[in-house]
């Protein structure tokens, strides 16, 4: 009985996080000003780490947080900020293609529902994981610590490579011309 | 019961949302939100497929997804104030000197 | 040996380009000394030939590009003999004959002469198949250059319109090659474009005839057979008077050529098949009266000289597919009549476009009480083309027709048709342009033909009268490969 | 010694087309005379040896065809004709050219032409012959077209080549048939030619053979060449070259004899051109075209008589015709001198007096061609109608026709010698005997048109070896007589008749050829050249023979679809090609808005076909 | 030294290691050098040795290849691997970035633009592509394609003052970014279907889950949206006229010469090793990729005055071509693939620096009238730039034939013959388009015209690139030796 109860209390998250990170989602890209969609697209990434948390990745649920919601949309307000958007926020919002797009998203989405599920049959998805021994023998943290800095070390130096560029990148960019 | 279908399910409804603001929203800002919801969708892939093998190799892959995002949006909101420095338009369909 | 005389003109070209551009008498004695040279050692290699031998002679055979099995292979038989000695001897008139005509960058000018002349050259001693394709597309790009730049008014569409023509043929023969070039490591288990290896292949019947369309696509737009032949007036009438005298003397004679030496040794049951022949003689038999009849109504000088080489080269090609000896014989000595004789002809539609700048066949009339000679050089070449006997046109014709007769005689009653009809046009021409009276001011007072020109005509003359008053060397040479061919075709 | 014999005139040419230019008159006289006269005086000789071959070099290897000259009856006799005459005609010439500035290149040409038709009759096979044909046929061309500088002068030319290369085509054919037949064009291996084959080459041989000799439908041309200088005109269109036709067939008889029925349409061909071009000679006034349409008749006379199969008959009739025709054209030659340049009859008369050498010897030639007793024609032309009555081959028919023909014969000589010689008339110049070495060879002409006939039966001796034997029974003597006496008769009539001029629309109709000329004319060159519908038109009204117009509009509509194929299905296939690739390279660059989401939802649109690909199937 | 980073695991990112140690060296310099004349030459002089001391470790790495007999070396557990194919691949960037390092020096001067960020980016850049035709991780390779990527958007838009570069670094990012995207759902449905990131476990999981099947498909068309965008195949090419024509053009050369061969090295490993077993699927998406490719860019180049887009367009069109290659899958289309992008590299670097040369900095020129009458002008240049045309378009002796002839051999090697004579057809189109810049340069009697941005850095490139384009067409022996992956250890 507990076990029902606790795989109902799961889907009764996972809904409201399913919601939480598709309706901001939606609202991100159907709201007028800039920084409303800012606001909802917190909304739906803090929906995503409520999913990353149900999925027990706690340290990404972590990093989301700090790293996408603190960091990266901290950035964009930044820009908001910087770039003025009360001019574009007067304009039309959607260009004159929406609905071609729509029609094709909805074909696509049609056809990978199709695929799916005719693959997901023979793919165990459906159920749900069986084993988190893995997870639960450590914290999640330390594992990811210990493969990310063994197995995945290489990639871990070319990302930082890849931050270094886009430091240098961004600064490059934004910076004033220097003559 | 909640399986790894259903958080697939959701990664492909955040992906074709992203999609979607990419195709029509003409504010390039929003578009650079778009794609990071679209990074978002491969995420919660990956870790729904982390959890399903019972291995973190999802969640590390999750993290450079992370960063990747983390690096476009850097760069292109960089690229996006040298634009508005020169154009003054932040509209992706403004952006049309090159054409034909 | 062979190499020799390939690379003499590109030796010529590459120390011509260290002469400072603006000595342009220096430039054009220089080529002509290349283009003469170039002939000289041409006619080495007619004294190191040996008729009797089977087989290619004087090989040189140097591995190339060893991991595609392809070879720098080069060789000769006669009738690539007799197809070198051609061109490099048209090569040296067609320089000689730009002396006056060409007056604005003359470097670029012979640097192509001689760089084409190699290109042609190297399209009939490869024994190679990529190595032929090399320089079959060699040839182009400086021929684009010379129809293009010192071309007439529409050069540039009569440029490009030859260069997709052919390119686009040759691409698809190539394709027919690499089937070849397949089969060949499947039966053999290496990879080889040696054509004399290739020859050892057992195709099936249907693969020979894909691989034949395709090398026909290629070989028929270069003759050109019926129904491509619509870039060769263009190119023709805007080719400058060398360029048209290659074009119409030696590059046709590639379209011909790859038909012997690749059509048929290759793809014997193919080529013998009954409705491919009977295709290629009815395709050959329109060119020859089409060809005919167009140059009927043609008021364009060049145009008619153009026209009528469609209708020569038909010939060719009827020869070729009658598919016994004198028809390939014949075949082969026709292309070095047309050589001659068209290349004669071009000639003096360019002595006279370099006096009057028009080839409007209205704006002349009477020349021959102005210039006699020409007039006689004229009549020459008239009756060179138009195959009277003891020049050299007859022997082919006649030949050809012995070959076709034999197969099908209809198709030599037909093909006869278009001997009178030669006649008519040529006569036509001559009557209109040289005879009568002086109808037009501006030709009164023409210079007659200067030592200059009497020298590019005169091996010409020389030659139709050897091959149509004494054509049995040229037969004897001929005889050997001629034979190994037919025998392949007819086993 | 006999490879001499074409190799004067050779070298002469040579010579003379070389260097004559630099030459004083003097010098081409003695060179291109001396060339002729040396040649003849070789082939006496030689015709004396008898038979006898002679390989020079391997010519044609893969038909077999050495250059060879082969000497046997028949053609030492040509020989001899060709050279004799030739030899005269030159001597004429340094009269009837002495003013020309071309003197050097006519007598170059006439040399060249006497080379050629040496070689014609010397060669031992078919494709040599065939050398000798074509060559003939440039020198024609060149002489009719010596005066280049007039129009007309080049358009007969011109037009004398394409017709014969019309009947030259047949000739190449039937050398193919012959060679394939037989694997060689060797006279001697005429007869190996199998019996299916010899028809066709027969038939093929003699259709070249119309067109050399002027025959049915390929008459045409010879009343043109007259632009040629007169002496062209008695060599080559009268005496010579035009009776290359009749030595092919006699030639190659062989393949004749082998198949009576092509002997039949000789035959019919013969008399239908003999009567056709006697009665458009009936109403011509040019002098000249008189004497042609004659050739073209008396030429026909010799294919009745090859048609009949007496083969030996025609080659007599092409002997006695060789004088008396030669001579005809030189007399009228000397008139024309003698006038300054007259050609049309109409103008003239009265000439009797004035040049009474010149009179004295076209009277022998009229009498001759008109059939007098005693002169070389009536023998020939005796012969002809008798064997016509009497061979197996022959018919009444034919024999009426040539009647007829004979009768005409008087009646436009007589009309020629009235209106020339004997009624009154005035000149603008005063008409004068032309010089002695133009009526030197006239005399002597006269004395061989005279007395040529009566060696017959030394001809038929002669040429024995070379023919089949006749089948013909003996007629009966009365029949021979009568034969004679309607011949006499018809020839008296007609002189009889000559003082009365042909009137009306038949006069109208002889005078334009029958139009048969203006057909070709108009459908050959005129169509050709101008495509003028309006003149197809009217002409497509009047000739009868509507088969050749059709070929002449067929020929001018092949042209035009040729064209037309040309730049708008062959070339426009490619244009639309070239067109739509051009065309399309807008709308594919068009795709390219410049707007970054629409290319970003071509991304989505490549997805969904990607997917719906794998969807659907 | 522990297990995770080994000797052997150091020798195979030695290059890598090189091109970001170097990379970091020619920032820092910048950073603390002043921004003197006398000093940015020292930032090429770093560059180029950055470039050597990668060049020698590539080299050590051949030669040890060659003396091991080893076909190829794993490191880092198998994420990297170090084969013929890596090295060839790296060899190609190494020349691009080598001729692009030289010539943009001038262009640097000229224009203004800080040199030690390009510099770098131009090492960073590089490095990125290593990981791309050495990774066999599903991580290292969408990080390092990642790397280059970004280091490309901010290298397109680096003439900061001109709105065309923004333009084009924003389309580039935005498409770029998006295209990402999909490639990394596709990368992460692989991870779903095998619970694993090697290529190795990853070709074993699908070639368990049969042919025809969809998960796999949805994995293959997500990753194949990423890939085709990279080597500018159609539907996906739209970002390359636009990017190329508003990127500086030492730029231009470089992302059409190196990112486009990237991802290449990446599209064969990837449907190769991951999808070799699922062949099926992925064949007639590259069928349809490359006819399309083949089709649009050549017709669209047709109409184009701008020699840079015409280049680009015709840069899709090669893409087509060398999709072709892959089509036919076997080793001679790889080959074919490998000497494809052999000679493209230099006969496209070439063309781009022809550009690059009449270029005046404030003005614009690079119209097809640019070039009227250049051989009056410039011979030397105009017959180079005749030699880049010739073998773009493909005709022999030149090396572009060369290219296009691996195509049409691997085609017909295995059985596409309609594909081939498609392929063949599409030359003499493709003819036409280059040849209206060859009449523009020799026909067009227009004298005048500013002189050339010539320097000595530009004309030992483009002589470079115009020797090899003509010694590969006449003696490519040695090059095919060189792109032979297969076979024994050689």
């Amino acid at each position: 009985m507990a076990n029902i109860s606790i795989s109902n209390l799961d889907a009764v998250f996972f809904y409201a996080f399913a919601l939480l990170a598709v309706g901001g989602a939606i609202f991100t890209i159907t709201r007028r000003s800039a920084v409303h969609s800012a606001v909802s697209l917190i909304v739906s990434l803090l929906g995503v780490a409520g999913l990353y948390l149900l999925q027990r990745a706690e340290f990404l649920f972590a990093v989301q947080i700090v790293l996408y919601v603190g960091g990266i949309m901290l950035l964009f307000l930044f820009v908001i900020m910087l770039v003025n958007l009360d001019e574009a926020a007067r304009q039309r919002q959607f260009n004159g293609q929406w609905w071609i797009a729509l029609a094709c998203l909805l074909g696509v989405a049609a056809e990978a529902f199709l695929l799916m599920r005719r693959g997901a049959s023979s793919l165990p998805w459906s159920h749900p994981a069986s084993v988190d021994a893995a997870t639960t023998k450590t914290g999640n943290t330390e594992q990811i610590a210990d493969i990310l800095f063994s197995e995945y070390l290489l990639p871990f130096e070319v990302v930082s490579l890849l931050l270094l560029v886009a430091v240098i990148g961004s600064v490059f960019m934004a910076r004033k011309r220097a003559e | 019961m909640i399986t790894t279908t259903h958080y697939v399910v959701v990664s492909a409804a955040l992906f074709l949302i992203g999609a979607m603001g990419v195709l029509t929203r003409r504010n390039i800002v929003i578009i650079l939100m778009s794609i990071e919801l679209i990074l978002n969708a491969v995420n919660i892939n990956l870790i729904a497929f982390s959890r399903y093998y019972g291995d973190v190799k999802g969640q590390i892959f999750a993290i450079f997804v992370i960063a990747i995002a983390v690096a476009e949006a850097a760069v292109g909101l960089g690229i996006l104030i040298a634009l508005f420095r020169n154009k003054g338009t932040v509209l992706a369909d403004e952006v049309d000197l090159l054409k034909w | 040996m062979i190499s020799l005389v390939l690379f003499t003109p590109l030796f010529a070209t590459i120390l011509l380009l260290f002469i400072p551009a603006s000595r342009t008498a220096w430039i054009r004695a220089w080529a002509n000394a290349g283009g003469i040279a170039g002939f000289l050692a041409s006619l080495l290699l007619l004294q190191r030939f040996d008729r009797n031998a089977p087989g290619f002679q004087l090989v040189e055979k140097y591995e190339w590009i060893p991991s595609l099995g392809v070879k720098y292979f080069v060789g000769i038989d006669g009738i690539s003999l007799l197809l070198v000695l051609l061109t490099t001897l048209i090569g040296a008139i067609a320089i000689l004959s730009s002396w006056n005509a060409i007056e604005s960058r003359v470097k670029e000018y012979y640097t192509i002469l001689l760089v084409l002349q190699t290109g042609m050259i190297g399209v009939f001693v490869s024994l190679d198949f990529f190595l032929f394709f090399v320089f079959w597309e060699v040839v182009l790009v400086p021929m684009y250059f010379l129809i293009s730049i010192w071309g007439g008014p529409r050069k540039l569409y009569a440029a490009i319109k030859f260069f997709l023509y052919t390119l686009t043929g040759s691409v698809l023969m190539l394709l027919g090659g690499l089937v070849l070039y397949f089969q060949y490591y499947k039966q053999f288990g290496f990879y080889t474009f040696d054509i004399t290896e290739l020859m050892k292949l057992q195709l099936t019947p249907g693969m020979e005839q894909w691989v034949f369309w395709l090398f026909f696509l290629g070989f028929a737009v270069k003759v050109p057979m019926f129904p491509f032949h619509t870039w060769l007036p263009d190119a023709h009438v805007e080719a400058p008077t060398a360029g048209s005298v290659i074009l119409a003397s030696v590059m046709l004679k590639m379209g011909t050529y790859g038909f012997i030496r690749f059509s048929l040794p290759l793809l014997p049951k193919a080529s013998a098949t009954p409705v491919i022949v009977q295709i290629m003689a009815v395709l050959s038999i329109i060119a020859i009266l089409y060809g005919a009849l167009v140059s009927l109504m043609q008021k364009d000088w060049k145009k008619l000289v153009a026209y009528s080489s469609v209708s020569h080269l038909g010939f060719c090609t009827l020869g070729i597919f009658a598919l016994n000896q004198p028809g390939i014989a014949g075949s082969v000595l026709q292309q070095i009549n047309h050589g001659i004789s068209t290349g004669m002809l071009f000639l003096i539609v360019g002595v006279m476009y370099e006096r009057r700048h028009t080839r409007e066949i209205a704006e002349y009339g009477g020349l021959a009480a102005v210039m006699p000679n020409y007039a006689v050089v004229f009549a020459f070449a008239m009756f060179s083309s138009a195959g009277l006997p003891l020049l050299n046109g007859f022997i082919g014709e006649f030949t050809i027709l012995q070959g076709a007769y034999a197969v099908n005689p209809v198709w030599a009653a037909l093909a006869v048709l278009g001997i009178v009809l030669g006649a008519a046009y040529l006569l036509w021409l001559y009557q209109r342009t040289m005879l009568g009276d002086v109808t037009n001011p501006l030709n009164a007072g023409l210079r007659d033909l200067s030592v200059r020109e009497w020298v590019t005509f005169l091996p010409l003359i020389a030659w139709a009268l050897w091959i149509g008053l004494y054509p049995k060397p040229f037969f004897a040479i001929l005889e050997q490969p001629v034979t190994a061919i037919v025998q392949r075709v007819h086993p | 010694m006999v490879e001499l014999i074409p190799l004067f005139p050779l070298m002469g040419a040579l010579l003379m087309l070389l260097f004559g230019r630099r030459l004083p008159k003097t010098g081409v006289n003695i060179v291109c005379v001396g060339a002729v006269l040396a040649s003849f005086a070789v082939s006496l000789p030689t015709a004396a040896q008898g038979p006898q071959e002679r390989i020079l070099f391997e010519w044609l290897p893969l038909a077999h065809a050495d250059w060879a000259y082969a000497i046997d009856p028949l053609s030492s006799l040509m020989i001899l004709i060709v050279t004799g005459i030739s030899s005269v005609i030159h001597v004429y010439s340094i009269g009837y050219m002495a003013d020309d500035r071309g003197y050097y290149r006519f007598f170059g040409y006439l040399n060249l032409f006497v080379f050629f038709m040496l070689l014609l009759v010397m060669a031992n096979n078919l494709a040599l012959l065939f050398v000798g044909w074509e060559g003939v046929g440039l020198c024609s061309y060149l002489l009719i077209g010596f005066y280049f500088k007039r129009q007309p002068a080049g358009f007969a030319g011109m037009k004398a080549f394409v017709v014969n290369r019309v009947g030259d085509a047949a000739f190449l054919l039937g050398m193919l048939v012959v060679l394939a037949g037989a694997g060689s064009v060797r006279f001697a291996d005429l007869s190996q030619v199998p019996a299916g084959l010899a028809p066709l080459a027969a038939l093929l041989l003699f259709i070249g053979a119309t067109g050399k000799s002027a025959q049915f439908p390929l008459h045409v041309w010879l009343p043109d060449a007259m632009e040629g200088p007169t002496p062209v005109s008695a060599l080559i269109h009268a005496a010579t070259m035009v009776t290359a036709g009749v030595y092919l067939v006699a030639r190659t008889n062989v393949l004749f004899t082998a198949s009576p029925e092509v002997l039949a349409i000789v035959a019919i061909v013969g008399a239908f051109t003999a009567i056709l071009a006697a009665s458009i000679a009936l109403v011509q006034n040019d002098i000249k075209r008189v004497l042609a349409y004659s050739t073209v008749s008396q030429l026909g006379f010799m294919f009745m008589a090859l048609g009949v199969g007496a083969y030996w008959v025609a080659i007599f009739h092409l002997f006695t015709h060789a004088f008396f025709k030669a001579l005809l054209f030189l007399g009228a030659g000397s008139v024309i001198h003698g006038t300054g340049g007259e050609q049309d009859m109409r103008k003239m008369g009265g000439l009797r007096k004035a040049m009474p050498v010149t009179h004295a010897a076209m009277l022998v030639g009229a009498l001759a061609i008109s059939g007098i007793p005693g002169l070389a024609g009536f023998f020939s032309k005796d012969e002809i109608l008798s064997h016509v009555y009497h061979s197996p081959h022959g018919s009444t028919a034919i024999y009426s026709v040539g009647l007829a023909t004979a009768l005409m014969t008087a009646f436009y000589m007589w009309r020629l010698m009235t209106m020339t010689f004997y009624r009154e008339g005035s000149y603008a110049v005063h008409p004068h005997e032309s010089p002695r070495v133009m009526t030197a060879p006239l005399v002597i002409l006269a004395i061989g048109s005279a007395l040529a006939g009566y060696p017959h039966e030394n001809f038929r001796a002669w040429l024995a070896p070379v023919f089949p034997s006749e089948a013909a029974a003996h007629p009966a003597p009365g029949t021979e007589w009568i034969l004679m006496g309607l011949a006499l008769a018809a020839a008296l009539l007609g002189i009889l008749l000559s003082r009365f001029e042909i009137k009306g629309q038949l006069a109208s109709v002889l005078r334009h050829n029958w139009y048969v000329d203006e057909a070709y004319n108009s459908v050959f060159v005129e169509g050709l050249a101008k495509g003028g519908g309006a003149m197809l038109g009217r002409f497509d009204a009047r000739v009868v023979d509507g088969g050749v117009n059709g070929a002449g509009w067929l020929a001018r509509m092949l042209s035009q679809i040729s064209i037309f194929w040309d730049t708008w299905v062959v070339d426009g296939l490619v244009r639309f090609v070239s067109f739509t690739v051009g065309v399309l390279s807008y709308p594919a660059r068009i795709l390219q808005s410049g707007r970054v989401q629409t290319y970003a939802l071509y991304f989505v649109f490549g997805a969904l076909l990607m997917l719906g690909v794998y969807v659907t199937r | 030294m522990n297990q995770w980073y080994t000797a052997k695991d150091h020798f195979a990112l030695l290059p890598a290691l090189m091109l970001a140690l170097f990379g970091c060296a020619v920032l820092l310099f910048d950073f603390l050098a002043s921004r003197e004349q006398r000093h940015r030459k020292w930032l090429l002089v770093l560059t180029l040795a950055a470039l050597v001391f990668t060049g020698a470790s590539l080299f050590r790495q051949q030669t040890w290849l060659a003396s091991q007999g080893a076909a190829e070396l794993t490191a880092f557990q198998g994420s990297l691997v170090i084969d013929r194919l890596a090295l060839f691949f790296n060899w190609i960037f190494l020349i691009a970035a080598a001729i692009v390092a030289v010539v943009s020096y001038r262009f640097l001067l000229t224009s203004g633009e800080p040199m030690g960020e390009y510099y770098g980016l131009l090492l960073f850049a590089q490095a990125g592509m290593f990981f791309l035709a050495t990774g066999v991780d599903l991580i290292i390779v969408a990080v390092g394609l990642e790397l280059m990527a970004v280091s490309f958007y901010i290298l397109v838009g680096f003439s900061r003052g001109e709105k065309r570069s923004n333009e084009a670094a924003i389309k580039y990012l935005l498409l770029g970014a998006f295209s990402s995207g999909f490639l990394l759902y596709g990368f992460s449905l692989l991870y779903g279907l095998s619970g694993s990131t090697k290529f190795a476990d990853i070709a074993s999981a699908v070639t368990d889950r049969g042919v025809f099947d969809p998960i796999v498909f949805a994995a293959l068309a997500a990753s194949a949206v990423g890939m085709l965008f990279k080597i500018s195949a159609v539907p996906f090419h739209m970002w390359a006229p636009d990017a190329y024509e508003g990127a500086p053009t030492p730029v231009t050369a470089y992302l059409s010469v190196a990112s486009k061969a990237a991802a290449f090295a990446l599209l064969i490993r990837l449907l190769l090793g991951p999808f070799g077993s699922a062949r099926a699927l992925w064949e007639p998406i590259l069928i349809v990729a490359a006819v399309a490719s083949l089709t649009l860019g050549n017709l669209a180049a047709i109409s184009q005055s701008n020699v840079k887009r015409l280049l680009a367009y015709s840069s899709i069109s090669h893409a087509g071509y060398m999709l072709l290659g892959l089509v036919a899958g076997n080793e001679r289309g790889i080959q074919g693939i490998a000497v494809y992008v052999l000679v493209y590299t230099f006969m496209t670097l070439g063309a781009f620096l022809m550009v690059g040369a009449m270029e005046r900095h404030g003005v614009a020129a690079e119209d097809i009238d640019d070039f009227a009458g250049l051989m009056h002008r410039h011979p030397g240049y105009a017959l180079w730039m005749l030699v880049f045309l010739v073998s773009l378009a493909g005709i022999p002796p030149t090396a572009g034939f060369l290219g296009k002839y691996y195509i049409f051999l691997a085609l017909i090697e295995t059985g596409h013959y309609v594909l081939a004579v498609i392929a063949t057809l599409y030359v003499a189109v493709a003819l036409y388009y280059y040849f209206r810049i060859v009449r523009s340069m020799f026909l067009s009697d227009t004298a005048g015209g500013a002189p050339l941005l010539s320097g000595p850095g530009l004309r030992l490139a483009i002589g470079l690139s115009g020797v090899l384009t003509l010694v590969i067409g006449l003696y490519p022996e040695p090059f095919l030796q060189f792109v032979r992956f297969t076979g024994g250890g050689q």
